[in-house]
């Protein structure tokens, strides 16, 4: 079987940060706001998971425990904020939510 | 695991013990005032642990040491989280609409994970703490839900905290990947010398994530924001405690980094620590939010903080660490005037709720004055011996732009706390915007006068503390 | 350059189940193209209810106990990764594993107790409104 | 000695009470003071020097600076002028202040204000002093401000403080530099290692030097760091009195005095402070004649006086910078309390040219005045206080090579001086009288009126007659046997004061001329005024006019909106504009914030980068 070159395993999650940061930066809605920060998160989990596979190490998997259990908290608070920022302004767009600035 | 080690841990036990007390307290029955009193003593049993420690240098497991340095910064930690906790009591209580226990679960949570911070050693623990201590800080920010501005300062600090850890964790994985340890100074030995391009941009990375949760220019955007729609114990909380905690280790990932004599991260630093000065206080110039304004100051504070950063050895320690004591305590005080002062409805954070407080609140008032007279760095305040040290730090290592960018900068920030103060002394031309103040706490007093006599020993005669200091930063090598 | 995977473990079975599964879930969406009736008529593009004429928009607010429930699910299913990361290595890790995994589940339903009393886990029953009564009330025990 | 600390006033409740416990803390500092004085002539100790360590400040490494007191002559001499003047000043506000709100403040602020300035004479190291220097500038900056209703004394009070921080950076930046390179901040230790570590005239002498001058040149209000002092007169005048005549504008002269050891090797810093005090001497004199408000004639005046002290300074002659200090505070709080009897007197009234005729309404005060205007302008020979010291330093400026023309400046300053000094008493108190003034006498009031007059009047004979009786005069007696030794002008010192007095009546002459018989309408401009007195025939020569008055105008009209002045409003200016375009980048838009962190994060990577192939 053949293998994955660390390397290339590193660009791909270069590239999902880079896409998750691309669309925390575009998009509006926040839903796709928060799906963008998971996008980042899980290029810097694969980029672990590249590494320690590279090094035949488990810390590097453990390390992507931690980061989809931060991720889902970030998930929970954020969709309660979602929920909340709804209530009062009735709009999911981001940019919405100025009114602290100066 | 050894009985020392349990030892060692105890601190953090205590506090996540007494979350989970909590917890299941409040699933028997709810009371403010018996939460209070056990996330008071948890902190406190927590502070004691740390003085009953062990005296030596110990590793727990290899995530986490527990040494002079740790015992030092997670002593300021708590301490400052007991005065948050006591000041909350009445804040909540005044709220009565709030439902207001769990609030004191996430700042026991939120210390824990500073704790950690100042114990780490090693990637994962630094990550685990940073977002043990991050997720509570979500939150207690939007913890008032009702208030809209509140929640939209939890979602800034959401969205935004979130890209940067992301940030942080992809820096951690590529200097994982150079070195093939998560532990931080085997992977600093690994690295010894030669970085390559791949490892130089995890480390910048990584500095980034911590730069961000200090608020340094350019990562200081969310600071005002966020405090000002925190209620005011979780911005004070987020000014000090968390501050604190991530130069906490900082100091440590730089020692053993050795990121101070690297050209590249030192020559990037200081450039930001320039911005950082300069941005704080121009930004707090004519802020007339007082939240605003104690945010910009305390970003204005972290570059002022870079510097003795900087300047690194045992002196460069020292400054930071009596730094950000006195930061601490001042800043504390300042908050704990505001939360005194809070209403039902909102924050005592307007220019407009201290015109006149010396009439109303003569001892409030002083104790507000010469709050933010340390805060500008006058003498025979703790800030001004704080700053003392960090000039001195500055010119030991010869920064003298640095150093040059302090002092101006600082000249301009006397302009803004003191618009505070002379507001405070001023004649109120119309009645309070506040109803006036409900009969202070006993406990928020007892804390006021604890942070007045903290402020004034430091400012007076600093030389037992700093000699403590000292001690506690040559272990942390 | 070393690889992405360790050499040695056998990468077919996962390949296999991969190409099981594309092969299903096309198959089944494939047949039913080819064979299924197609129609144009009026109410095609009504939603099926039991041959009821629908009413109102499709786009029901969902109660938020659902949200909620689906939260939990999350959270509880990840810790139980870590619960699963022990197990892989129970007998290496001993008692001392044993004891910290039964701290963490304890945490765990500590958590789901304060969840439950706080009414989080009743759906639309009488015990929630209760709760909120409760939650006004209580304050006049204090101080 | 300790007990001058505790002196920090009491805020107290009742009026009465108040006013006992300020004046009755500054008196009872200002005894203990005499017998400190008393008990130091009575037990001279070998060095000179008493000095007691209270307890350990900081400790820095091998640094550790002590809170500790230390006293000889220069303090002495100080620590008696200023409890003397602060008590009579204290006794003076007693009644003065009485009606005002905020009695209590007042007190509370200027004891505050006694115990800094006390602390800062008596530190025995630059960090101690530093602190007093702090606390001084602090008090001005509340007593200032203390009528915080007016918008417009909020606004010169944070002008006075923020002008003065500029000075202080620099001192404070000195401070550093002396420390990091001496290893002390110890007076007596710099001032011992100064000379063996560092070679006379070499560069961080020098920079050390010009950095502490830099702290002195914006207490003292010289140039080019005057402008907050004018400005500040919009405090009361007892304050004006205490704090920009008497005591902290003179910290930078007692700085200077006090670190001689230091600024002896830095000669072109020497230079400098010589060409500043002139310079600001001369400016500051043209800037009175200019003015229509009386306390701001006596603010000019101030800076002017200062410029003369540190003339001297600038050549060594630092007892007689002291010398002048004393008789300074003493005539100076004379004038501005007298000064502020005729405001007040006169509901607040601080324009001269509606003042007249007051000499017979408020004799007292016209006498006290007087005196002091005399002692101001030097006019009376030997007699006066500030004759005396005035002609000690100008002596001295004769006597250095070199010394000609800032003998020359010297003595054009003291002919502008007794100008503006008596167009402000004949504007003030002759002519007819054009205002009712409200007659009260109060005793409190007089009092330190008339023996500030006393000793304005006749501090000159005391220090003469001592003089001749081999009594150490009192710039023996603070400098010792120094650098330039005052017996060597002595034979100069008759041509030398004979000129001066020449100038000073030629001064009197002048303003006598111009405002004593006609004078102008309020509302004229000065220079009108002046050039239909020169058209009238009152006029000099050509030669005068192109020499004097012209200069005069030019300088009067630039100095109308002071451009030093105008330089800080377009530094405030600047600082503000920055503060809107950062403030612009505070949107509250979480996506611009996201694309703030993004490039910042972009911008971190990509300069590390760049400077690590800079680097290797």
């Amino acid at each position: 079987m053949t293998t994955v070159p660390m390397m290339h395993a590193m660009i791909v999650a270069a590239i999902l940060l880079g896409l998750g940061l691309t669309g925390l930066l575009v998009r509006r809605n926040i839903m796709f706001t928060l799906l963008s920060i998971e996008i980042m998160l899980n290029g810097a989990g694969l980029a672990f998971i590249a590494a320690a596979a590279h090094w035949k190490q488990a810390d590097g998997q453990v390390m992507y425990l931690f980061i989809i259990t931060m991720a889902a908290v970030e998930v929970a608070v954020g969709l309660a904020l979602v929920l909340q920022m709804y209530h009062h302004l009735r709009t999911l767009d981001l940019d919405a939510a100025s009114s602290m600035k100066g | 695991m050894t009985l020392e080690q349990i030892r060692a841990l105890l601190p953090l036990i205590i506090l996540v013990g007494a979350a989970v007390a909590i917890m299941l307290g409040l699933a028997v029955r709810r009371n403010h005032a018996f939460t209070v009193a056990v996330a008071v003593g948890s902190l406190a049993a927590a502070i004691l642990s740390l003085a009953l420690g062990p005296t030596v240098a110990t590793p727990i497991t290899p995530l986490l040491r527990l040494d002079g340095f740790s015992v030092f910064f997670s002593g300021l930690i708590l301490a400052a989280s007991l005065f948050v906790a006591v000041l909350s009591h009445g804040y909540w209580n005044r709220r009565r609409t709030v439902i207001s226990e769990e609030f004191y679960i996430l700042l026991l949570l939120a210390a824990a994970g500073s704790v950690t911070l100042t114990m780490a050693v090693h990637f994962a623990s630094f990550f685990l703490g940073l977002e043990i201590l991050s997720g509570s800080l979500y939150a207690m920010i939007a913890y008032e839900r009702d208030r809209q501005a509140a929640v939209e300062a939890g979602i800034k600090y959401l969205v935004l905290a979130g890209g940067s850890s992301a940030v942080l964790l992809f820096g951690m994985a590529l200097v994982y990947a150079r070195t093939g340890t998560l532990d931080m100074a085997a992977a600093a030995a690994k690295l010894a010398g030669a970085l390559d391009v791949l490892t130089l941009a995890g480390v910048a990375m990584i500095l980034v994530g911590i730069g961000f949760k200090l608020a340094l220019a350019p990562f200081h955007l969310w600071a005002a924001d966020v405090y000002e729609g925190a209620p005011a114990p979780t911005a004070a909380y987020a000014a000090t405690v968390s501050k604190g905690a991530i130069f906490a280790l900082l100091v440590r990932l730089a020692a053993a980094m050795d990121i101070q004599s690297n050209p590249p991260f030192q020559a990037t630093l200081a450039a930001a620590a320039v911005i950082t000065m300069f941005a704080g206080n121009l930004l707090a110039l004519r802020q007339s939010n007082l939240k605003r304004l104690l945010a910009y100051s305390s970003i204005a504070h972290m570059g002022y903080l870079l510097v003795a950063f900087l300047a690194a050895g045992t002196l460069g320690r020292t400054a930071v660490g009596f730094y950000l004591a006195a930061y601490i305590i001042t800043t504390l005080g300042v908050f704990a005037v505001m939360i005194v002062l809070s209403g039902t409805e909102r924050d005592a954070d307007r220019l407009e709720d201290y015109i006149g407080l010396s009439r109303a609140h003569p001892l409030l008032a002083a104790v507000f004055a010469g709050m933010l007279l340390s805060l500008a760095g006058l003498p025979l305040t703790a800030g001004f011996v704080g700053k003392f040290y960090l000039l001195a730090a500055g010119v030991g290592a010869h920064l003298w732009v640095l150093v040059a960018a302090l002092v101006i900068s600082s000249t301009i920030s006397l302009f803004y706390y003191l618009r505070f103060i002379a507001a405070a002394y001023a004649q109120p031309a119309a009645p309070p915007a506040l109803p006036a103040a409900v009969a202070m706490p006993r406990l928020a007093r007892l804390a006021i006068a604890v942070l007045v006599i903290l402020l004034l020993w430091l400012g007076v005669y600093p030389a037992a503390v700093i000699r403590a200091i000292q001690e506690a930063v040559a272990i942390g090598r | 350059m070393p690889g992405l995977l360790a050499d040695g473990v056998e990468l077919w079975p996962l390949a296999l189940y991969f190409v099981a599964v594309v092969v299903l879930a096309g198959g089944i969406l494939g047949l039913s193209y080819v064979l299924g009736e197609r129609h144009r008529e009026r109410a095609t593009g009504m939603p099926y209810e039991s041959g009821m004429i629908p009413t109102g928009s499709a786009r029901v607010r969902m109660p938020v106990e659902f949200y909620l429930v689906a939260l939990f699910f999350v959270i509880f299913d990840l810790e139980a990764v870590f619960i699963f990361g022990w197990a892989i290595s129970a007998r290496q890790l001993g008692w001392a594993g044993y004891v910290e995994v039964v701290i963490f589940i304890a945490v765990l339903v500590s958590a789901l107790v304060y969840l439950w009393r706080q009414g989080a886990l009743d759906w639309g029953t009488a015990r929630r409104a209760g709760a909120d009564r409760d939650r006004s009330g209580r304050r006049h025990g204090d101080e | 000695m300790a007990g001058f600390v505790a002196l920090v006033a009491g805020r107290a409740l009742s009026k009465r009470l108040v006013a006992w416990i300020g004046v009755g803390s500054v008196a009872a500092s200002m005894v203990v003071t005499l017998l400190v004085a008393a008990g130091y002539f009575a037990h001279r100790p070998p060095n000179g020097v008493y000095s007691q360590t209270l307890w350990t400040w900081i400790r820095i490494g091998d640094f550790a600076p002590v809170i500790g007191l230390h006293l000889d002559a220069l303090s002495l001499v100080m620590i008696v002028v200023v409890t003397v003047v602060a008590f009579l000043i204290h006794l003076f506000s007693s009644t003065h202040m009485e009606n005002e709100e905020g009695y209590g403040r007042f007190f509370a602020y200027m004891n505050l204000f006694v115990s800094s300035m006390l602390i800062l004479v008596l530190a025995d190291n630059l960090l101690l002093l530093y602190l007093g220097w702090e606390g001084v500038g602090l008090c001005s900056y509340l007593l200032i401000g203390f009528w915080y209703r007016i918008p417009a004394n909020g606004h010169a009070a944070m002008k006075a403080f923020i002008i003065t921080r500029v000075g202080d950076a620099a001192m404070a930046v000195g401070l550093f530099l002396i420390f990091w390179s001496l290893g002390t901040l110890d007076i007596s230790q710099i001032s011992q290692r100064a000379p063996q570590q560092w070679p006379a005239g070499c560069g961080l002498a020098v920079a050390a030097a010009a950095l502490l001058l830099g702290g002195a040149v914006g207490k003292s209000a010289q140039l080019p760091l005057q402008t907050w002092l004018p400005d500040a007169m919009a405090g009361p005048s007892p304050v004006s009195a205490l704090i920009h005549a008497a005591t902290m504008v003179t910290a930078g002269v007692y700085l200077i005095a006090r670190m001689n050891a230091l600024f002896a090797l830095a000669p072109v810093v020497q230079g400098v402070i010589v060409v500043i005090g002139a310079a600001t001497m001369l400016l500051a004199a043209f800037s009175a004649l200019a003015q229509h408000d009386i306390k701001r004639v006596l603010a000019y005046s101030t800076i002017s006086q200062i410029g003369y002290m540190f003339m001297a300074l600038g050549i060594g002659a630092w007892g007689a910078a002291i010398l002048h200090f004393a008789s300074h505070a003493f005539f100076k709080a004379l004038l501005f309390l007298a000064a502020g009897v005729v405001i007040q007197r006169l509901g607040d009234e601080h324009d001269m040219f509606r003042m007249g005729g007051l000499r017979k309404q408020l004799p007292l005060v016209f006498w006290t005045f007087l005196a002091g205007a005399l002692s101001l302008s030097a006019a009376l020979p030997i007699l006066t206080a500030g004759s005396y010291s005035k002609d000690t330093i100008l002596t001295l400026l004769h006597a250095v090579p070199g010394g000609k023309t800032a003998l020359a400046a010297g003595l054009l300053g003291v002919i502008v001086t007794s100008i503006y000094t008596f167009r402000m008493v004949f504007l003030t108190f002759f002519g007819p009288a054009k205002m009712q003034a409200e007659r009260t006498n109060r005793l409190p009031e007089s009092i330190p009126l008339v023996l500030l007059a006393l000793v304005a009047a006749f501090g000159g004979v005391a220090g003469l007659a001592g003089q001749n009786a081999n009594w150490p005069g009192l710039v023996q007696f603070v400098q010792g046997g120094s650098s330039v030794a005052p017996a060597a002008g002595e034979a100069a010192i008759s041509h030398v004061a004979l000129g001066a007095i020449a100038a000073s009546w030629l001064g009197l002459a002048i303003a006598a001329a111009l405002y004593l018989r006609r004078r102008p309408a309020p509302a004229g401009e000065t220079e009108s005024a002046l050039h239909r007195l020169l058209a009238a025939g009152w006029g000099f020569d050509a030669l005068y006019d192109r020499l004097f008055v012209r200069p005069w105008l030019w300088i009067a009209r630039v100095n109308r909106s002071d451009i030093v002045d105008s330089f800080y409003e377009a530094i405030g200016q600047a600082t503000v504009a920055l503060h809107g375009m950062m403030s612009g980048s505070q949107t509250g838009r979480t996506r611009q914030y996201a694309t703030g962190v993004a490039l910042g994060t972009i911008l971190f990577i990509a300069l590390m980068v760049l400077l690590r192939f800079w680097h290797s």
